[in-house]
């Protein structure tokens, strides 16, 4: 049946997540300000607070996390923060991709490892198949030569899965993926992103020297079926597609921590948000807040819709692009509106909301721009292939 | 539990209203229009659906079928892709019919409900919208007075849908520093309705202005009783149907833009193929999906019985928006096409502007 | 120096066109519900009022139909009715391209003539270079085949200018504009479009059946040298570039009317406008209404400055596409806004708001849709060729 | 009579600007952000170009050029181009300066407009923002109370520019039913002058809060003496030259990304190509055209004594708008890169935002 209610189990998980999104805050500004350190793994406060499998517990969605369940969980944490967390989770996201593109034996290798995942190279950005970075076989092993950048977690991250290309003339069929363990000879961290937001989180470029890596270190291990059927990048963008509406979840949560503040200062300001007059019985300020509330949940809704499709098991590629797209764009409007109504107090750095306006733009940009997400809708909806609209 | 999934039953009804649209109104809708009239054929063939009369209790004549507003809004989603001018019309009685049943003493159910258990289309109304320039729903200059037992209704209702034939008006009025809603029959003393008003769109529509002058209503008509109603609720479930018929329409504007655009070409391409008009119709499907899951959640409220208030007014004011803003880049597709009457895009355009003036029309 | 305010002299002009306006307003709903009809050349009460020329007593710049005075001329008439006009001016579209395009000669031969404009084909729209219709060289004439659409004026013109291609293979180069009076064999008006706004104007369709017309209808006469040059193609292009401020002028005039009514609807109701506080100093309605009148206010000074540069004989290429561009959205927004706010009222066709949101529509598609226009200025700031970036 | 024409002196200091901010502050700009501190050698030179004391009247020892709200707009756009944090500092002081000398007494005029004559920078500000979330320039909640023949000034003002060093700032308070401006020196007793703030934007640039807790201000330094000055006229001036900032910021983001989309490339074509971006280019341009004409228009009627007041507000509410959203699609332009601090777009990007929050800082 629709329904879009919390069940009593969602309300748990949602205010448990957000008892200790609220201490995560208390760090946040400190590791904005303080760029070249690294939040810890876990805060002193976590013992006092359930794990998030206790809040978990009762469930039978656990394991879905690209379902609903996952979605509360991503915005119930970056509600607090985009990077300082009660306990940081193990891997990254590389780790999704050596499950999704990893033979077994790969997988249990390496899976212990906090894997980044390295493809944007200086030359290219939302064009995946431009890729650059090469990989020769010599016997054994593979010699990759190139650069990456805009590496998440790219220089905490034990090892990194990079896009290589073994084929250039293959194009998208010739990219495989690698994984390389930090350490390798010739893997060079190069650099640390100074970013607009999301400051505590470590972005690294890469630079490979004649990085000799082992022939088993190819994801998916066989090259030649990956040649025909460009298996490994498939199976990496695959990755992509379900990681969007989390990465989507990720930005709403930061845009609903700023609707939250913004009527709690109004509220402190008298200023009360009714809701049922229209236009003729609103004020501005609290005509503008309904309509940013009305886009906050319009977002979050098409979230809920592309992680609800996946939860059924049921294809969500469109969807995930509606919701990337939607929430992309909302989170911006919503912070920036933000800080319109609170003027002063909205630019800040005694509040957070100024934080949250830098952090939360990066949602349309990482894992496929707005302007990607259009193009797969439209090609969706128009039954165009990649070449007949790019 | 958040779930999207429709019970097979609604799958069931989704298809079947589906059909009907594409089958029953989208033929007539376009010379509806241009002849302002409704097609009374098409509109007692939707009555037959049972879209009202299934929802009225056994005990008052109806088929006794659990109202359900989630129902409702798919329902007219459908419809309102067919013909919006014809989606209103049908589910105008819901207005009163369904206030009626949600909120009515048991001596309104026993004297109303049974108007609309039968196999003909009946009307009677919602009068929500008013004249003049300042007009909201929920703050209404029409005044219902105390009088002895009962009240004196003074003021202007426009926009009423079907009011060329309804039998009975629920008006809504001020009352008692409070918001009230009362019956007034078609024939009160002091009740002119007005010939049929012409509008932007929605041209089949029948709409017309009550001249409410010293209206006296006996208590019993008072909705609710002494206890009153809640009248947001009357205007939630309004404006929740009112946005499903909006993304009714966005649907068909979409719908129809995506081949136009596929066999239209410019500069040896077709003009899909151009990123500024993909993207534009990239936009219009993200539109359309927030838009139906804000009416889905809006429902739902409803159906729950929780409060609907701010689900509904989210509705309100991001639907009606959008709506008008994907028939207006369904004109920008189209181009000159778009501003003809060949096609049908400029009426959607009409039919969006107007529906977003619409409060109080109809219900879930 | 930089002015923005009307002078004695303009002011004369502008309330005189308002006066008239006013006039013509009483005739605007009888022609748009009985579209078959043509409104009067000339209103009953024309006699009553000044002429153009009187109004334009005075002015230095009366000669400059481009430049300010002109649109002033333009915004102030349609600010009554889009097609009524106290005095319908001689002449059609097509005359200012025989004026850019004919000889000497042939424009002294055809100017009385009211000339329509024909471009527009069944399958082409923004792309003129796409034209179909042919004309064929048979000794001293010219034999015409093909269907043209959305022709303005089109049933009342004496005659029309239409593009025709003399060699497909050319392409731009290949087209060619020829004078077809009405009545030539062959040249039929098949079709008046019936529209969502504008209705009082004739629109028509044309079709060409082996239409012959004398050799010397090929405006600038000389075949060759437009094959090289694309020259008569040119010529009216640039007509286009001429014409586009006006045709935003038009959309802005009804604009202005739509604000100045609502403002006035608002101001009965005890709602009053007053400038200077900001968000938390309005209500939801005079901030919308506020922020209308800034984007009528930037678009027409967008509008002015294409024009100014037009009177000084600067070119303005960019600049009358940015105002198209510019009101082209801003009077959707504006009417669609007016009618938020006025809600029942603002739908009645009692009132002429809901036309002015029908009419001013047009003004987005028609002499360049705002796709070409952002194409153009997007050439322009790129340094692009049509080549580049189409 | 409508003309945009520059003075041929106006096009030949637009030139001199435009040189002077590429040369000098463009440089500087990036590295003075990430320090959060202004180059006071700059700033020195800025002011030894007098863009304030020459226009400050020969009799109180300025260079007696008439002034000209049109040129400092001008100069103001060129000067953010450049860096907008070192813009808005170098005309802070006219805010205090331009007001005295437009609605001070003469006695005012005698004792404060020789301050800003001199070749040295003299720092005093506007005082008009205000901490609390309901903040609006109209309606402070800062009060001057009448109290014998002076006022006691209490409340608190925030975002002050340049409070760090400012000699006097002229405070904008509730006076009467009315607005006022009051003279407060930096040693005022009951004033305090808090840490410079910190900022989303404008790093550099230097302001700070003031605690007005029982000022005496003497009735000899309300502006305008008896009669009280127009504090609207105040700040459609500030509101004005704050359009102006913002142009020059919207003008560096579109001239930064133009290069660049042409540069990059995706699937084999420079994303310029691509509709997506050139019509957010197209359309970037068309704003930054917009806001420019409106801010002239309103340095116009400030410049001919007329009521700048409305046109000032549209400056407020379009020009801040457009100047963010300029930003904000000049990130989405650069992509990732649009991200990093490697490039100054999202330099750009914090300050559009900050200055949209910049009520009454400096002025024209």
């Amino acid at each position: 049946m629709i329904d879009f209610e919390l069940t009593a189990n969602d309300r748990k998980l949602v205010d448990g997540l957000r008892a200790q999104a609220l201490v995560a805050r208390g760090y946040a500004r400190y590791y904005d300000e303080n760029e070249h350190e690294f939040p810890p793994d876990e805060l002193e406060e976590s013992k006092d607070f359930p794990t998030l499998g206790d809040l978990l517990e009762g469930r039978t969605d656990e394991d879905t996390p690209f379902g609903v369940a996952g979605m509360l969980i991503m915005a119930g944490q970056t509600w607090g923060d985009y990077s300082v967390r009660m306990r940081r989770p193990p891997g990254g996201l590389g780790n999704a991709a050596l499950r999704a593109a990893g033979t077994p034996e790969q997988f249990a290798k390496w899976q212990n490892l906090t894997l980044a995942m390295a493809i944007t190279e200086p030359g290219c950005g939302s064009d995946p198949s431009r890729v650059q970075m090469t990989a020769v076989r010599d016997g054994d092993e593979w010699i990759l030569n190139g650069e990456k950048i805009f590496v998440t977690t790219g220089c905490r991250a034990d090892g990194v899965i990079v896009w290589a290309t073994i084929d250039k003339s293959a194009g998208r069929a010739g990219i495989k993926s690698f994984l390389v363990e930090k350490g390798a000879p010739g893997f060079v961290v190069s650099h640390k992103e100074k970013k607009l937001g999301i400051r505590a989180d470590d972005t690294a470029a890469y630079v490979f020297t004649d990085c000799r890596v082992p022939f088993e270190n190819l994801l998916g291990l066989d090259e030649t079926i990956a040649k025909k059927s460009s298996g490994g990048f498939r199976g990496v963008m695959k990755t992509f597609n379900m990681t969007r509406p989390g990465v989507a979840a990720i930005g709403i949560g930061m845009a609903e921590a700023a609707l939250d503040f913004t009527r709690d200062q109004l509220r402190a300001a008298g200023v009360e948000i009714e809701y049922g007059p229209g236009i003729h019985g609103q004020s501005a300020v609290t005509d503008k807040f309904i309509r940013m509330e009305a886009l906050y949940e319009a977002s979050l809704l098409t979230i809920w819709r592309a992680a609800w499709l996946s939860g059924e098991g049921q294809p969500n590629n469109m969807e995930a692009s509606v919701c990337k797209a939607k929430a992309g764009a909302a989170v911006r409007e919503i912070t920036q509106g933000c800080i319109e109504i609170l003027g002063p107090m909205g630019v800040s750095r005694e509040h957070l909301l100024e934080k949250w306006f830098r952090d939360v733009r990066i949602t349309d940009i990482y894992e496929g721009t707005g302007e990607i997400q259009r193009m797969i809708i439209a090609r969706g909806l128009l039954g165009y292939t990649r070449a007949e609209l790019n | 539990m958040i779930s999207f999934k429709l019970t097979d039953e609604q799958e069931v009804v989704r298809e079947a209203m589906r059909t009907f649209a594409g089958e029953v109104l989208r033929p007539l809708a376009h010379e509806c229009d241009e002849a302002s009239k409704l097609s009374e054929e098409a509109l007692g063939q939707c009555w037959e659906l049972g879209l009202v009369s299934t929802q009225i209790p056994e005990a008052f004549g109806g088929g006794g079928e659990p109202r359900s507003p989630i129902t409702n809004v798919l329902v007219l989603e459908e419809l309102a892709w067919g013909d919006a001018a014809l989606a209103v019309a049908a589910l105008a009685p819901a207005g009163f019919a369904f206030a009626v049943a949600d909120q009515g003493t048991e001596d309104q159910k026993r004297r109303y409900l049974p108007l609309f258990g039968g196999d003909h289309y009946h009307a009677a109304s919602l009068a929500v919208s008013e004249p003049g320039p300042t007009f909201d729903a929920l703050l209404p200059r029409t005044v219902a007075e105390k009088r002895g037992e009962g009240f004196v209704l003074s003021g202007a209702k426009c926009f009423v849908p079907m009011a060329d034939r309804a039998s009975h008006f629920l008006v809504v009025a001020r009352c008692d520093g409070d918001l009230g809603a009362f019956v007034v029959p078609r024939d009160a003393d002091g009740l002119t309705v007005s010939e049929p008003e012409k509008n932007l769109g929605l041209r089949a529509l029948p709409t017309g202005v009550l001249e409410l002058e010293g209206v006296e209503v006996p208590a019993a008509d008072r909705l609710g009783g002494e206890a009153g109603c809640d009248v947001r609720r009357i205007v939630a479930g309004s404006r929740t149907a009112l946005g499903a018929v909006q993304v009714g329409v966005s649907r068909a504007v979409l719908e129809y833009a995506v081949p136009y655009a596929k066999e239209r070409e410019a500069f040896d391409q077709a003009i899909a193929q151009k990123q500024g008009i993909a993207f534009k119709l990239a936009d219009m499907h993200i539109e359309i999906e927030s838009s139906r899951w804000l009416t889905w959640k809006a429902a739902s409220r409803l159906e729950q019985g929780l409060d609907a208030t701010p689900a509904a007014h989210f509705v309100r004011s991001y639907v009606a928006e959008k709506a008008l803003w994907i028939a207006d880049q369904g004109v920008q597709v189209l181009g000159g096409h778009g501003y003809i009457r060949e096609h049908p895009v400029e009426m959607w355009y009409r039919n969006a502007g107007t529906l977003g003036a619409l409060e109080g029309t109809l219900s879930v």
